[in-house]
């Protein structure tokens, strides 16, 4: 197909495990500057999705485009090059290292090994993790030890650890759960604070919070897009009803 | 010499008892006239110009084989029988009026604990000589060792050849001495024409059986060799072997495997069919050591080539396997390279008191010539390359795990380490 | 060399295959429900294999001593004895080390490999460092002929026949039982089979005693076609894991697929090869397969 | 003087000045040629667990094939020292003089064309690095790139111990077979077998281990070493910050491989040959050993480690051969359950407490980590998430 105005365009995508079609030619096309909030039951395919965009699993068929370059066929360290960030469901951040570690290992550059090695932390670079800090509320914890912080800061820590990467494309595979009602909300300010100049995916549970971000919802089921749209719209669905309660 | 007058009194009747059972014991090397008062007449200071670990009364040998490893299976009995001859020694008196005392040191079947040990053997314990090694590896490994220390060591195990060292005297068979008379007998007595060669992969049957197709090809011109295979160290499966002898029909299987193999060996060529009965099997590598891990019965009518068996039936063998039975038990077995770990001792002790010096120079240099009419396998003598001049002989398994001698050959055979036209 | 004979040939090269192959599946057996369904790698386990071995050596010595009459009986008593002291061993073992390492399988690997030589070192203490020889019963040796020129061992059909006795018992065992249902649903979900109420530290420690006196039964047949040693075990070890993992370490069928393929490989390299390059050839192909397929011959596919 | 204070403290190298001090200084003051031979032989095994520091420490990768490295990088200083004593005077009884005597008894007339450029100390010298680094670029880039890892990759780096040994073995025409290179003499005409030639050996290898050490340091220092830590605890994390996971470990494991056949190199020019005994199986596992007994986070544990098993076995071989065995099981077993983290955790959780609450006593305002801390301070934790002897949390970095 020919090149289109959307950050990410996935067409006809389908991946199976043994015959159990995960996903099942799916079509979803994501803008610029946009926050799309992904829900539906459980093993409706969204993780999965993800696993997919990000390189995690290797579709068994159809594409995906990320600022019309396909994605499918590349290694996952170059899909995150090209520009995409990706949040594991559960954090996933490195235990041992002091915050300013797991943020500094996060910066796009010294990425090869060679570049590793020389990588010199600058000024620059300690610039650019005390303001990731701050804006995920950790600015005075970044000589704690990762493992020491609470379930809610190592969410957020995993987040900034995306946003020291800078992507266009940042996908959160439930970045909320298990967090308190005041984390909650500072966690949606942040995502909408982040969503400036680039776009994010969020799969999430918690109807509230999807209402209080999602500019456009996707219900997934069974592998297929169910429905799409505005919160309001797809709430009224009666097929999304039915999935929902149906069962 | 102070300290002498402490030890002369109380030894001095033993040291006629010396004199006689010396006498008895028909060294023949033994040149040293007249009424001897031991160390009076062998000083220290003159039996022992170069700091060995010898003193007026005791002088000390090291033992240097694997205690613990894979190779602890061949070397026990080396160790055994160094010791008996040692303790022997001892009891008629020991060597120019000294005890001889072991340093004993455990090689761990590893190469360079072997090479780390003998250095520690000559440059720190300063050992007279070193009774010690079994495998080739572990001969080459300490070779140097020796030579740069320029220590003395006897080593009893039957090998490859192609080595001479000033600092070695081999007291088993190199390689033609065990191969040539046998297939020689092979292809007369039974009849052979076509051979398969088979061993384990490693250097001394690798060089065996290129000495054993010169031999039957060009040298000897025996017939023909129809199949040569080798097999890793530890292999366990022979059944596609058995079937390609099966394939080539030899007349005479000629093996040489080793080690874990060999009882696989033996054990599979039963399981099919290839028995003593209907095939001719002659082996360098079973003596009776490896016939208790193989059976008997997995053996029996097969041949081995070898310079010594546990049954020779002559007056010395009879003292000897009496005398290690006695020490290590009824059960034990004596294996050619025990008897030829057994020989280094009384080799050194002839030696020692034909040079009446423990120098290591004037020892090797007394050494070419000597003779022991004692030893076990009859009568022994060494070459001027270091060697043992000895018979060679045949023998058949029997079912009971004992060997039954069935030829022997009529002379005593030169070693030839070097052979021409082997190469 | 006429048409008989090379039909026999084919046909005994096609049975050392054959006895490679259940050579190789005995051995591989014990290890494939040990490190296949616990994931405990298990470098001791040749040395469970020797327990068996000297249980046989024992059964015939004492046989021998005190009632010659039953030598030709007492082979089958003393194999099902050597599954059930390295059982016993198994159970002890998993109890003083395994049970403290199972997530660490690295770790595992360096304690069990520090157990193999400690049994080694008993071993020698208390057989001595020779090797020995089982006088084992007229009937396990020779071969059988059905024709002239075709020879058939007989301690290859046994082994061939145990063989498929264990493997068929532990299928059996591990899909029709309980205690494989319990085995599967540990592997499965540990926490979940916790849950609803599977003893999964008792399982733990009856599949590692299984996986042992399976060790012990190989080690116990084995007597028949090798050594018999304080290291003997040792010899199995390395092919014992390559068999394993090659075949997919959690799939019992690709143990067995994998044994079948390797043994196939091994025995008609060896027939037109030296020996030497076939196992370096046959070691070398494992190697390749499994670097492109690293999950091996059979394996499960679950989304990662 | 406190920035130099801080310097030491933040690299951890006060411990690796202490080292230095104690096989260069104070090892050949009081040891005699003999042993301090030996020390020198037991520090190039200290190479190969230095390299598993790196590499199963930091990398979490378990190699059980490091003895192939070690081995290569043996064979090819022995090849260049084998050809220098085969020169046609001193081989004038072979029917081929000037070849090897292991090729002359397998009928090889003449040297085979890769032998060839062993008559050049320089090519050999870089082929004692490079070759082993290429071969584990081989297996690890493949294996690596497939995601293999673990125990799966711990047990292919056996087989191919394995395949080298048969192979060393199969091919004694080429390789001396089972005995390996022997008789190895001179280097450039300087006899390697003198005591005096021994001491200056002895102070090269010190020297160059103490330079890997530091290499491997300032590559712990760098964002590469980081990476490492970070890649063992959240590898999917790590490759999804955009960073290619299998070259980071290709690297680590040629690493490795470089530093173990630097050792290989130095037991050759020590020892005077090389064998197979070392390529195969068994001494890759105790080189493992090496590196836990010290501790597998500590690059000065692991010299430490590889002295003292070695020095126990030497000791005990001698004392009570039986024993020896069973200490070595034990030692397996003991250093596996009860100390992960081998001496340099015994250390972290025992001595330097200890130290801290004397000098507390003494000097109330003292720094923490002033006594030389094995250096790796960040990550005191061990590799897996088990249980551990308390005590040996890491400080802050």
């Amino acid at each position: 197909m020919s090149n289109t105005d959307f950050v990410l365009a996935i067409e006809d995508l389908t991946v199976s495990f043994d015959g159990f079609k995960a996903i099942d030619a799916l079509t979803l096309y994501v803008d610029r500057g946009e926050l799309r909030v992904i829900i539906g039951p459980n093993g409706a395919g969204k993780t999965t999705l993800l696993d997919l965009i990000c390189g995690k699993t290797k579709a068994s068929g159809g594409s995906i485009k990320f600022k019309n370059v396909e994605m499918t066929k590349l290694q996952e360290h170059k899909i995150v090059r090209a520009g995409i960030g990706r949040k594991f469901q559960t954090p996933s951040i490195y235990e041992n290292l002091s915050v300013f570690k797991n943020l500094e290992v996060s910066f796009p550059r010294g990425r090869s090994v060679l570049g590793a090695l020389g990588f010199r932390c600058t000024d620059e670079v300690k610039a650019r993790v005390q303001s990731v800090a701050d804006e995920i509320g950790l600015g005075d914890a970044l000589d704690t030890e990762a493992g020491l912080l609470s379930h809610g800061q190592k969410q957020w820590l995993e987040i900034g650890m995306l946003l020291m990467q800078e992507p266009e494309l940042l996908m959160l595979d439930e970045p909320i759960a298990g967090m308190s009602v005041r984390e909650r909300e500072l966690t949606a300010e942040l995502l909408q604070r982040i969503c400036k100049g680039r776009s994010v995916i969020v799969i999430e549970h918690d109807m509230d919070f999807v209402k209080r971000i999602a500019h456009k919802v996707t219900v997934m089921h069974q592998g297929k897009i169910l429905a799409e749209g505005s919160m309001d719209k797809v709430q009224n669905d009666p097929k999304v009803i039915d999935v929902y309660l149906g069962h | 010499m102070a300290d002498k007058k402490d030890t002369i009194p109380a030894p001095l009747t033993d040291e006629q008892r010396r004199k006689v059972l010396l006498g008895m014991a028909a060294a023949p090397a033994l040149m040293v006239p007249g009424v001897s008062f031991g160390n009076a007449q062998f000083p220290t200071a003159k039996v022992n110009t170069t700091k060995l670990a010898v003193t007026d009364t005791e002088v000390i040998v090291g033992q240097l084989h694997s205690a613990t490893g894979t190779m602890a299976i061949s070397e026990t009995g080396s160790i055994q029988a160094e010791q008996l001859a040692i303790d022997q020694i001892n009891a008629m008196g020991g060597i120019l009026g000294r005890k001889i005392k072991v340093i004993k040191e455990d090689g761990a079947s590893d190469w360079p604990t072997f090479a780390e040990k003998s250095k520690k053997l000559l440059v720190n314990d300063k050992v007279a000589c070193v009774f010690g090694c079994w495998t080739s590896a572990s001969r080459k490994a300490v070779l140097p060792v020796f030579e740069k220390e320029n220590g003395l060591l006897y080593y009893p195990t039957f090998y490859e050849g192609l080595e001479q060292s000033k600092n070695v005297i081999y007291t088993g068979q190199e390689a033609t001495q065990q191969i040539i008379w046998g297939l020689d007998w092979a292809s007369k007595e039974k009849k052979a024409k076509t051979y398969f060669l088979v061993g384990s992969d490693y250097i001394w049957p690798r060089t065996s059986m290129k000495i054993a197709r010169k031999h039957i090809e060009s040298v000897g011109k025996l017939g023909k060799v129809v199949g040569e295979e080798y097999y890793p160290l530890g292999h366990t499966n022979f059944n596609s072997l058995i079937n390609k002898i099966k394939v080539a029909k030899p007349d005479c299987i000629f093996a040489a495997v080793v080690g874990g193999s060999n009882v696989a060996f033996y054990k599979q060529l039963k399981a099919a069919g290839i028995t003593g009965v209907k095939q001719f099997l002659l082996t360098l590598s079973v003596t009776e050591d490896e016939m208790l891990g193989v059976g008997g019965e997995n053996f029996a009518g097969f041949y081995s080539s070898m310079k010594y068996f546990q049954s020779l039936d002559n007056a010395n063998n009879k003292a000897f396997v009496e005398a290690f039975k006695k020490a290590y038990g009824p059960k034990s077995v004596i294996g050619d390279v025990t008897q030829a770990g057994y020989l280094g001792p009384w080799l050194w002790k002839a030696a020692v008191e034909k040079a009446g010096s423990f120098d290591v120079d004037k020892v090797v240099a007394a050494s070419p010539g000597i003779e022991l009419k004692s030893a076990p396998e009859g009568y022994v003598k060494v070459h001027e390359n270091h060697h043992l001049w000895s018979k060679a002989r045949i023998a058949q398994g029997q079912p009971d795990g004992t060997f039954k001698v069935v030829a022997e050959s009529a002379d005593l055979i030169e070693p030839n380490p070097f052979p021409k036209g082997y190469q | 060399m006429s048409f008989d004979e090379i039909y026999n040939i084919a046909l005994m090269q096609g049975f050392a295959g054959l006895s490679l192959f259940s050579v190789l599946l005995l051995m591989g057996l014990g290890l494939a429900i040990i490190f296949g369904q616990m994931g405990v790698i298990n470098m001791a386990h040749g040395e469970f294999m020797t327990i068996g071995a000297y249980t046989i050596f024992m059964f015939s010595s004492l046989t021998e001593t005190y009632a010659p009459g039953l030598v030709q009986a007492y082979f089958p008593i003393a194999i099902v004895a050597a599954f059930f002291i390295a059982f016993a061993f198994g159970w002890l073992t998993e109890w003083a080390l395994i049970r403290h390492l199972y997530k660490r399988p690295l770790d595992t690997l360096l304690a069990t490999w520090g157990l193999s030589l400690g049994m080694q070192q008993v071993f020698r203490s208390t057989f001595g460092p020779k090797e020995v020889s089982p006088t084992l019963p007229e009937w396990l040796m020779g071969s059988w002929a059905p024709s002239e020129g075709l020879d058939i061992p007989i301690n290859g059909l046994f082994v061939l026949g145990l063989t498929a006795v264990v493997t068929g018992g532990v299928l059996l065992a591990l899909y029709k039982s309980r205690w494989g249902l319990r085995v599967r649903a540990t592997v499965a979900n540990r926490a979940m089979a916790n849950a609803t109420g599977i003893n999964t530290k008792r399982t733990d420690r009856l599949t590692f005693a299984i996986g042992c006196g399976i060790a012990g039964v190989a080690g116990a047949a084995f007597t028949t076609i090798g050594s018999t040693g304080p290291t003997s075990g040792s010899l199995y070890i390395v092919d014992a894991f390559l068999v394993v993992t090659f075949g997919g370490a959690a799939s019992l069928l690709g143990t067995v697929a994998s044994a079948f393929g390797i043994a196939q490989t091994q025995s008609i390299a060896e027939f037109f090869l030296t020996g030497s390059m076939a196992k370096v050839l046959t070691l070398l192909l494992i190697v390749t397969i499994l670097m492109i397929r690293p999950q091996g011959l059979f394996a499960s596919k679950i989304r990662r | 003087m406190d920035a130099f204070k801080n310097w030491v403290a933040r690299t951890g190298m006060g411990s690796v000045l202490v080292l230095a001090l104690v096989i260069m200084v104070v090892f050949p003051l009081t040891m005699d040629i003999f042993r301090l031979n030996l020390v020198g032989k037991y520090l190039t095994y200290a190479f190969v667990a230095v390299g598993l520091v790196m590499l199963w420490g930091y990398g979490g990768i378990l190699s059980l094939g490091q003895g192939c490295f070690f081995g290569l990088g043996g064979y090819m200083m022995a090849m260049f020292l084998k050809l220098e004593a085969s020169d046609p005077e001193s081989t004038k009884i072979q029917s081929t003089p000037g070849i090897p005597d292991f090729m002359d008894w397998n009928q090889i007339t003449e040297l085979p064309f890769w032998w060839e450029p062993f008559n050049h100390l320089p090519l050999a010298l870089i082929a004692v690095v490079l070759v082993p680094m290429v071969l584990a670029f081989i297996i690890s880039f493949a294996m690596f790139k497939r995601r293999v890892g673990g125990v799966y990759f711990a047990i292919i780096t056996q087989a191919v111990a394995l395949i080298l040994t048969v192979l060393i073995i199969g091919q004694q025409g080429y390789t001396g077979g089972v005995n390996g290179i022997t008789d190895l003499k001179t280097l450039l005409g300087w006899d390697i077998r003198d005591d005096s030639s021994k001491y200056v050996l002895y102070f090269v290898n010190a020297a160059l281990l103490i330079g890997v050490i530091l290499l491997c340091r300032w590559i712990q220092m760098s964002k590469l070493g980081t990476l490492l830590l970070a890649m063992r605890d959240k590898e999917d994390r790590v490759r999804f910050s955009g960073y290619d996971v299998a070259m980071f470990k290709v690297f680590v494991f040629v690493l490795a491989a470089g530093i173990s056949a630097i050792g290989g190199a130095m037991f050759t020019l020590q020892v005077g040959f090389m064998s197979p005994s070392f390529v195969g199986i068994v001494p890759s596992i105790e080189m493992v050993i090496f590196a836990a007994v010290g501790g597998r986070m500590s690059l000065v544990g692991a010299v430490y480690g590889a002295l003292l098993v070695n020095a126990g076995k030497t000791y005990f071989s001698e004392s009570a051969p039986d024993l020896w065995l069973f200490l070595m099981a034990a030692l397996f077993i003991g250093v596996v359950l009860a100390f992960p983290n081998g001496l340099a955790g015994l250390y972290e959780s025992h001595v330097k407490p200890w130290f801290s609450r004397r000098k507390s006593v003494a000097k109330p305002a003292a720094s923490a980590g002033e006594p030389p801390a094995p250096p790796s301070a960040p990550t005191h934790k061990s590799a897996p998430p088990a249980a551990l002897p308390g005590g040996v949390q890491g400080q802050s970095a």
